[in-house]
């Protein structure tokens, strides 16, 4: 598995062709990327700074992950998340899963983003026309994250 | 006992403080009475730690709840629900 | 959209960005990259051969995207199929969904690829050491597809 | 009525034909009795087309059941189950 939290650009293609070629077993590579929108909720963002929790988001991702594994038959995982200051068309995450059978790795992959999203210990800080302001957890982000406990 | 407390985002910047080193006279303390005893600070600490914002914890990097107890050595963390990805 | 078939390999990456970056109001890009096997119901796969129906393939492509189109809130979605002779650890088939939230793009995207398995008029044909033949559909794709008509 | 008939994979390699132009005393006919009539012309054909292949056909690019109706100019086409992604 690979996890990764830093403050550069990645390259998804590559990160993507990574899991692909590393096992000729594998027949699926499902990803996710998220970039930083230009409006929210209706303000436009001019940046979003993203502070963490250096050792627990990495073991928090490693923990998500491991639990994919557990759930799904699936090869391998790679999450590459960037903390710092972004702007909007910025990537801010990758999510990438590999594994035999294609639905194995659609569900490992949401699974892997909903819990991301409601567990590991990142920030987001929103600067706009009307100054900065720290974002606010989403109640639909709990409620991705609690079908998966069914 | 001897903690490390660590602050982020809203609290860390409401509060000013990232990090605290914390000596207590207790031998082991329910997270919940860690906020409590912070809280008695100020208004301010009191609003960040048992307000609305519904602040997280964390013991040696690890999610707890409420009455997770914290011992000696232990690294705790204070937070609002987290918004990555 | 953008939907091709075509013999040449593609540059899954370079297809993610493009959907992403094609407009600020993109906030997540979900992608299926399929890949050649080496094993296949324990026969090692030397080529595979894909036929195609010019026309009808290109055709029910764009009814399966405007289908997820009408079915969830995305914003665009590229589909590249290859056809001809692959070899293991070759890409088959790209399926990318750029959408505003997440949830839509992941729905898309596996909605795309269950219909594409079991509507697109594509054949397999797999040389091993046993000599050539045709791939048989299978049961699974059509359960897999059948899930979205309740 | 002129049709032309396209076959597709197994059955393309089988019948050792891709393409054949038709023409047919019919004004119209579904796709049920187009079968029947080309599984006349031998074994091979028969089981190619009536056999246990499942054989899907298609009138102009648009997937249809045996029921479905041929007219004159139409495209139809005949293959296996499909396989692709």
């Amino acid at each position: 598995m690979t996890i990764r939290v830093q403050i550069q650009d990645f390259d998804a293609g590559f990160e993507i062709s990574k899991l692909r070629l590393a096992r000729p077993d594998v027949g699926a590579v499902v990803s996710f990327v998220g970039q930083v929108r230009d409006l929210n909720e209706g303000n436009m963002v001019a940046a979003l700074t993203l502070e963490h929790y250096p050792g627990m988001t990495e073991k928090s991702l490693e923990a998500i992950v491991t639990q994919a594994k557990s759930r799904w038959n699936i090869m391998d995982a790679t999450i590459i998340h960037r903390v710092g200051t972004l702007n909007p068309l910025d990537q801010i995450v990758l999510v990438a899963v590999s594994s035999a059978h294609r639905g194995e790795a659609f569900n490992a992959c949401e699974f892997i983003m909903d819990y991301l999203k409601t567990e590991a210990p990142f920030w987001k800080k929103e600067t706009t026309d009307e100054g900065e302001q720290w974002l606010d957890a989403k109640e639909t982000d709990e409620t991705a994250r609690n079908r998966w406990k069914k | 006992m001897k903690i490390k407390i660590f602050y982020f985002a809203r609290l860390k910047e409401t509060l000013k403080f990232s990090t605290e080193d914390l000596e207590l006279p207790d031998e082991a303390l329910s997270i919940l009475k860690l906020k409590a005893l912070l809280a008695q600070r100020s208004d301010t600490w009191h609003e960040m730690l048992m307000g609305k914002l519904k602040v997280r914890g964390a013991i040696n990097h690890e999610l707890v709840d409420d009455f997770a107890e914290i011992h000696d050595g232990d690294e705790v963390a204070f937070f609002p629900p987290v918004t990555g990805g």
